[in-house]
């Protein structure tokens, strides 16, 4: 009773949260300290319910009788969920906090509404970590995509709101008319759409339409950015920073995979899969778009795009370790969605605070910044290693135990792995490199004359005077950068949370 | 022989009905259709269908045509140009027509009495309806009781008519002429000079024949009322009779005396309460434990007696409100104060033109207001020319 | 007195309308009227929610077939109940949005309405085909004087085009009733059902059901018959045009339903005249033609009139699976669309009561002065797209499962791909409120004070079309029954 | 196969016919409700025909002193009472409809269809080119806003 109220105040608390913004909305102070501290209390709601899952009572919430007919509105955390939720709601009050320095720093408008969203995009992101079953998993799904809409329109220029129809369009469009029938099929073939260990559809579908079932699933998720259906999420870079940050490398892609992952594991049922080979192509899938994304990434000279594909090839990571149905592929997968998320906010921090400190956007302008602001780079460094997969960083782990996975697979897939991690380095490192090791440029015009129409933009910008970013700033990606260290050495809980998915 | 005169019957009306479509002058096709409804009163005598006969004589030959012509009186009466054959219009006939012949393939033979439609149910009332409800003309028990609830639709759709004519032309009433003398005397009249001719109600045969004929049309509408049970006739049919009456009334004296003497308000309360008094006796019908209109609780000895009340109120409320109605309906459309808006004709290229049809010229909107539909029939030949001066 | 429910929810409406004129009173014909479609209403939900199976009441005290017959199942009680609810808040609007002649003669126009609910209501708890037809010309009659009552000349040329289709389509009705009554000798439902078997052969009695199909296809705007809705929806007064967006279309949609299954039966419309193989493609048609140009209209009401065109497509599909899981997916999207579509355009009315006009252009920015309208078209077109939470996703969701149950995966998902086309057209929409700049040259707003005779109405609505999202179970339940009650041996 | 005797059903689908083509295809409205009231009296035709008993006589009882005299044969009352309520339909549809050609014809000065139609939609068209424009304007000086907002996030 106590754990499903437990639920209960770590769903509330955000809506709680938003409408409180909603009423501060008139003073900022007020308004972005009930952001935080609601922040940290959904955590510790959070928190409070890792012991019981350890245990293995998993706290269950049943809100509504038939949300559909026999399909209730229930809640039942379980470990994948569990750690997906803690990632979440981990990030939020640190992204909050930073946020709050970085609208100001760069007088944004329609703050309220932007706080108000990003809560309810909390809320819906622990929706779908708890869901009980697949028609509560979509609804918070949807709840998630609308929530985020209004965040990458934020700016309203013509850009965001053309980029806020892709967005909508991809993300809405695939999850209704790929997820949605996936869902009913489901319910249709196995009579009901709770997530149970072990499967759901065996002996209900015939193996040859699996891979069909499988692939309406995993591109439903259009989330988790598996190419072709990845066009979303660099458009989505035009939102400020702090949504990248959590959203955009967090909790609306984290969504995607985790719903896949989720789905292979409690719908599908790994043995169904590794029986039947259904995954095979999803394997594939995963392989080319975890290259093809590192290869763009190398491209790109923007720092919020590069950071975007290699948010694709990693989430890709993620895809392929739910595709490989082996024990350590599953629970590499589990893992890299922490290490990625706490790695990838760092960098999008680091990134957020160049653009406003230093106005830069792009990385060929940023020799020699690492004087300038030798913190922010330095945590840049450590989160670049963490999703390299290098220690002493979290990534290490995931990437590790993905590896071993695919020994167990075949051998071309390592060296998928092997390769994409060498692109990683290449495309990730030289960022850090530059800007501690480049001198900065005399005159950047005359150095990329070719190019960029913002270097004529920031002309006056590169002279002008700046130290390191604003406090509000900085603490926060100190401090994921630290996590990035700390999940090396702890990293081992996580995998302990995660065994039961493996060991039925 | 009755063959023949259907033959013949029909050969009329498709005569009519051609000549109908092709007819460009408006007045003429609104004859037409009155002459139309008349002969297809015919058609349904000599199908036996008395009741039929004498409310489509009354209705279509009567009212519907009245109101035709105080429409035109309102727009222009001439179709604008002929239009070419309109292929899609013929092929949907075509389709719709074939549909049709193809299901009379499998009727049952015209006039075979052992067809299923004169079945269980039609025996029923041939066989019952005399000691069941003790009148004669079966078509009015079966209108007024058995299938009682029909009527009572029927005559909301003759209260929303009402209504709805109400809405949308009773807005504007063209005011009374000054008081004292009738009009229609020494009034200009309503044609341009040049072709002026005698208008209709400065004819004082016509004006001492009508005041002659009222009181007799009138007598007869409270026969066919109270007839109704035992020949063909009721309610519906005397309430347009009179109606007609009041309506020969406003034709030969001018709407305004119409209005005048029975003024619009008043009739609107009536309409309404004919509708009521047909719900009320349904309504107290279910207060003495019976059904909607179950006439029989009134007098729960000798059921048929309550029938006999029972029919007689529902009668006469719908007399009420039909009669109402149909008065209501001639004087708003005939007391219209026409707008002087310019008529409005495309040209070769389908662009609009705006410019003055021919009859608006000579008018102030009073004038105007007055002629209803007689006079443009007096006129009918000075109205096809004038028409025929609208280029098209 | 509960005997008398049936009667009493049409009797009701239909007394009011002359009482209203009696009264002749501008301010009482208003409460008369909102009280006459409050207390039909309340019979309506009472006898929906208290009858244990199908009612019949003989009209005349004379035996069903005799006389004419009203027939309530749960059916009809449902669809009932909604009408006559919609009614309600509907006519809360008042003559909103009418011409200026029809000041001082508002009570016309409340007996024309109360006259529209009068005939729906009885259109649907007959039992009678040519009662039916009165009915139906009741209401159609009143429809067409009060689409004209609307503010532009437009609505004028719309309600004559509506009169003629109407007419046609009524006629089409006619033709139809009477070569079933030639054939089978009686007009009850029951009855014909029960003799149509001995003349189901016959090439008469096909044509009497494809002339009923297409006259109330008419009435219905199935796809090619529709060009009389946008106009008359758009164009009419706002208390007209909310009533008729939830009902018109759902009333006739009722009856055809009874057409197929009360009258014909399925297995001779669906076995022997393949009817759904007609229905399907028509369905499929309209679900993207109307979606599809509800996009590029360059207004609020035209654009959900539109949408409408496209969700009528949706009922018809339902229909035409011929399956009791289709029919139950039908009633339950009949119900969801009515209260969605009626909250929308409550809403707007309310714009426009704000604005002047509902362009949508003039609309832009909005969202941030009318948070609380905003936020109701928002969740109601999520309602209309199907995002679950709303009690559009439960229609939706019983429609998939329908088609997927008759075995075509694909006519699945032609509907979720139409569906994204409402997503479209909705986000359209919202894309304007909130995330345009007001328009810098806009001229000044029509009224400042919130316009609450609208705001409530919609706000209710928009509340339980979302919480009937979530509870979902009291429709769906009810409607189960109904559909199973309904179809129940016809196969 | 040997025709039924329905010939004169064939001679009122023709009138029906007839009515339906002048409704669909003539563009003036009071022509047009004309051509509707014909098929409405032609479906009556339609149902009294088939109301028709050869030999029968109207359906109103022949009394012998107070009593119906057996054996009588009568036409089937029926389509008689049905067609009754079918033409005060018809004549209620045809006053609303002329109240509406006239209310039209006072709006747009015709009463012809092509003519109206032409007039709305340039109504239409003079409403979307005034939409445009006054779009066209504010977007301009939004555009300028939006550079304003821009620029601002790059120079804060």
């Amino acid at each position: 009773m106590s754990q499903s109220l437990g639920v209960g105040v770590a769903l509330g608390l955000p809506v709680v949260g938003a409408a409180l913004v909603a009423l501060a909305g008139k003073r900022p102070n007020v308004r972005e300290a009930v952001t935080g501290l609601t922040g940290l209390a959904t955590f510790v709601a959070v928190a409070a319910l890792y012991p019981a899952v350890v245990a293995g009572r998993l706290p269950e919430l049943q809100l509504v009788e038939a949300m559909l007919p026999g399909v209730p509105l229930m809640f039942r955390v379980e470990p994948l969920g569990m750690l997906y939720a803690l990632v979440a709601a981990g990030l939020w009050p640190v992204t909050s906090a930073y946020a709050a320095g970085y609208l100001r720093e760069h007088h944004e408008q329609n703050q309220t509404r932007f706080f108000v969203c990003f809560a309810l995009s909390i809320f819906a992101a622990l929706g779908i970590a708890f869901a009980g079953n697949l028609a509560t998993l979509f609804l918070f799904y949807e709840v998630l995509t609308l929530a985020t809409f209004p965040l990458v329109t934020h700016h309203q220029t013509p850009e965001a709101q053309r980029a806020g129809r892709v967005y909508l369009g991809i993300l809405m469009g695939t999850s209704v008319c790929f997820l949605l029938l996936a869902i009913a099929f489901t319910y249709y073939a196995a009579g009901t759409l709770d997530f149970v260990p072990g499967g759901i559809l065996r002996g209900h579908v015939a193996t040859s339409s699996l891979p069909l079932l499988l692939a309406l699933f995993v591109y439903g998720c259009g989330k988790a950015a598996l190419m072709p259906l990845h066009r979303w999420l660099p458009n989505a870079m035009v939102a400020p920073t702090p949504v990248s940050a959590l959203l955009h490398a967090v909790a609306v892609v984290k969504a995607g995979v985790f719903a896949i992952l989720k789905i292979v594991v409690y719908v599908f049922g790994l043995d169904l899969l590794r029986d039947t080979g259904a995954s095979d192509w999803l394997m594939f899938m995963a392989s080319v778009t975890i290259l093809l994304a590192s290869l763009i990434a190398f491209k790109q000279d923007n720092l919020k795009a590069r950071l975007a594909y290699s948010t694709i090839s990693q989430l890709a990571y993620i895809v392929l370790g739910a595709a490989m149905v082996t024990p350590d592929a599953i629970l590499g997968g589990g893992l890299h969605i922490a290490t990625h998320a706490v790695g990838k906010i760092t960098l999008f921090f680091c990134a957020g605070a160049i653009i406003v400190t230093a106005h830069k956007t792009e990385v060929s302008q940023l020799d020699g910044l690492g004087k300038k602001m030798p913190i922010t780079m330095a945590a840049f460094l450590i989160g670049s290693l963490s999703i390299i997969g290098l220690p002493p960083t979290g990534g290490s782990w995931s990437k590790w135990l993905l590896a071993l996975g695919a020994a167990e697979q075949s051998p071309v897939l390592v060296g998928v792995l092997m390769l994409s991690s060498l692109l990683g380095i290449g495309y990730l490192l030289p960022i850090p490199l530059r800007a501690f090791f480049f001198d900065p440029p005399a005159s950047p015009a005359r150095e990329h004359g070719h190019g960029h129409g913002h270097d004529h933009d920031h002309g006056h910008a590169q002279d002008h005077e700046h130290g390191e970013a604003h406090p509000l700033m900085l603490v926060p990606l100190s401090l994921t950068a630290v996590g990035c260290l700390l999940l090396f050495f702890y990293s081992q809980h996580v995998v302990a949370l995660l065994r039961p998915l493996v060991t039925p | 022989m009755e063959t023949a005169i259907t033959v013949v019957l029909f050969v009329l009306l498709l005569a009519t009905a051609i000549i109908l479509g092709r007819q460009r002058n408006l007045f003429a096709a609104s004859m037409l259709t009155g002459i139309f409804s008349l002969v297809s009163a015919g058609l349904f005598t000599v199908m036996e269908a008395v009741d039929v006969a004498f409310t489509e004589a009354a209705v279509g030959a009567g009212i519907s045509t009245v109101l035709m012509l105080a429409t035109l009186s309102l727009t222009e009466d001439v179709e604008a140009r002929e239009k070419k054959i309109s292929w899609p219009a013929l092929a949907v006939v075509v389709l719709t027509g074939g549909a049709l012949i193809y299901g009379t393939l499998d009727m049952p033979n015209f006039g075979d009495p052992h067809a299923v439609v004169h079945g269980e149910i039609a025996r029923y009332y041939i066989d019952r309806s005399w000691d069941e409800i003790g009148l004669p003309n079966m078509v009015t028990s079966i209108l007024a009781s058995y299938r009682g609830s029909d009527t009572f639709g029927e005559l909301g759709v003759v209260f929303v008519a009402g209504t709805s004519v109400l809405l949308l032309l009773g807005g504007r009433r063209s005011e009374l002429p000054a008081s004292g003398e009738s009009p229609g005397h020494e009034r200009p009249s309503s044609r341009p000079p040049g072709k002026r001719h005698a208008h209709v109600r400065e004819m004082p045969v016509v004006r001492t024949v009508a005041k002659v004929m009222l009181p007799y049309i009138v007598l007869f509408a409270f026969y066919v009322q109270a007839h109704g049970d035992f020949g063909p006739g009721g309610g519906f049919q005397a309430g347009v009779i009179l109606a007609t009456a009041f309506i020969l009334f406003g034709l030969v004296f001018g709407p305004q005396e119409l209005v005048r003497h029975v003024p619009p308000e008043r009739l609107e309360r009536i309409m309404a309460v004919g509708l009521m008094i047909y719900g009320g006796v349904g309504v107290v019908a279910m207060l003495l434990g019976g059904q909607f209109l179950a006439y029989g609780v009134f007098t729960p000895s000798h059921p048929s007696h309550g029938h006999h009340y029972g029919i007689f109120m529902v009668e006469l409320g719908v007399g009420i409100t039909v009669s109402a109605v149909m008065i209501i309906i001639y004087a708003t459309f005939a007391t219209r104060r026409p707008s002087l808006a310019p008529q409005v004709v495309l040209d070769a290229e389908d662009r609009c033109e705006t410019e003055v049809s021919a009859d608006d010229v000579p008018l102030v909107p009073e004038e105007r207001a007055l002629r209803s539909g007689a006079d443009l029939l007096a006129e009918g030949a000075a109205g096809t020319d004038a028409a025929s001066e609208v280029p098209s | 007195m509960s005997e008398h429910l049936p009667i009493l929810m049409v009797l009701v409406p239909l007394l009011s309308a002359p009482l209203v004129v009696f009264i002749k009173h501008r301010k009482a014909s208003r409460v008369i009227a909102t009280l006459a479609c409050a207390l039909s209403a309340c019979a309506a939900w009472t006898l929906a929610l208290q009858m244990s199976s199908a009612v019949s009441y003989p009209l005349g005290g004379w035996r069903p077939a005799i006389g004419i017959e009203l027939r309530v199942d749960f059916a009809g009680a449902y669809v009932a109940a909604i009408v006559s609810t919609i009614a309600t808040f509907a006519i809360s609007l008042g003559t909103r949005g009418t011409r200026e002649d029809v000041v001082g003669r508002e009570m016309f126009f409340y007996a024309a309405f109360l006259m529209c609910v009068a005939g729906l209501m009885g259109m649907v708890v007959t039992g009678d085909a040519f009662n039916v037809f009165v009915f139906l010309e009741i209401s159609s009659l009143s429809t067409y004087t009060l689409v004209a009552m609307g503010k532009e000349r437009r609505a004028l040329t719309a309600a004559l085009n509506y009169l003629f289709l109407g007419t046609l389509g009524g006629t089409f009705v006619l033709i139809g009733i009477g070569l079933m009554y030639q054939m089978t000798g009686t007009l009850n439902a029951a009855a014909v059902s029960a003799r149509i078997r001995e003349v189901e052969h016959l090439r008469t009695t096909h044509v009497a059901f494809a002339f009923l199909a297409v006259g109330l296809g008419i009435k219905l705007a199935v796809f090619p018959l529709h060009q009389w809705l946008p106009g008359a929806y758009s164009q009419a007064p706002h208390a007209v045009s909310s009533f008729l967006a939830g009902t018109a279309t759902k009333v006739m949609y009722f009856q055809l339903i009874r057409v197929v299954v009360s009258f014909f039966g399925v297995a001779y419309v669906f076995d022997t005249l393949h009817f759904g193989d007609f229905l399907l493609p028509l369905s499929l048609v309209a679900m993207f033609a109307g979606s599809l140009s509800a996009i590029f209209q360059p207004s609020l009401r035209r654009l959900l009139a539109y949408s409408s065109i496209g969700q009528v497509g949706y009922l018809t599909l339902a229909l035409s699976l011929g399956t009791e899981a289709g029919l139950n997916a039908g009633l339950l999207h009949l119900g969801a669309h009515a209260v969605t579509k009626t909250a929308l355009f409550l809403i707007a009315a309310a714009f426009i009561a704000q604005v002047g006009d509902d362009r949508l252009d003039r609309l832009s920015g909005l969202g941030k002065r009318y948070p609380l309208l905003s936020l109701g078209f928002v969740l109601g077109g999520l309602s209309l797209i199907g995002v679950p939470g709303t009690v559009g996703f439960v229609s939706k969701w019983a429609l998939l499962e329908a088609v997927l149950a008759g075995g075509r995966p694909w006519l699945a998902f032609l509907i979720l791909a139409s569906s994204m086309l409402a997503v479209v057209y909705v986000f359209r929409v919202v894309e304007v409120l909130y995330f345009r700049a007001p328009l810098a040259n806009a001229p000044p707003l029509a009224r400042e004070r919130a316009d609450w005779g609208s705001w409530v109405p919609a706000g209710l609505l928009v509340l339980v079309s979302v919480g009937l999202g979530v509870w979902s179970e009291l429709p769906s339940e009810y409607v189960a029954t109904a559909a199973q009650s309904l179809f129940g041996g016809a196969r | 196969m040997t025709l039924p005797n329905v010939w004169n059903y064939w001679a009122v689908v023709v009138l029906m016919m007839v009515g339906l083509y002048i409704v669909i295809a003539k563009p003036n409205y009071v022509k047009k409700l004309m051509g509707l009231s014909l098929f409405q009296v032609s479906v009556i035709m339609l149902y009294v025909s088939m109301g028709r008993v050869t030999g029968g006589t109207a359906p109103i009882y022949i009394l012998d002193d107070g009593a119906p005299r057996p054996f009588v044969l009568y036409t089937n009352p029926v389509p008689h009472v049905l067609m009754l309520t079918a033409i005060v339909v018809g004549i209620a549809t045809t006053a609303v409809g002329l109240a509406l050609v006239v209310r039209i014809r006072e709006a747009y000065g015709s009463s012809e269809e092509d003519v109206v139609a032409e007039l709305d939609r340039r109504e239409v068209e003079a409403a979307n080119a005034l939409a445009a424009q006054r779009a066209a304007e504010s977007d301009a000086s939004s555009a300028t806003a939006a550079h304003a907002g821009a620029s601002h996030e790059e120079h804060a």
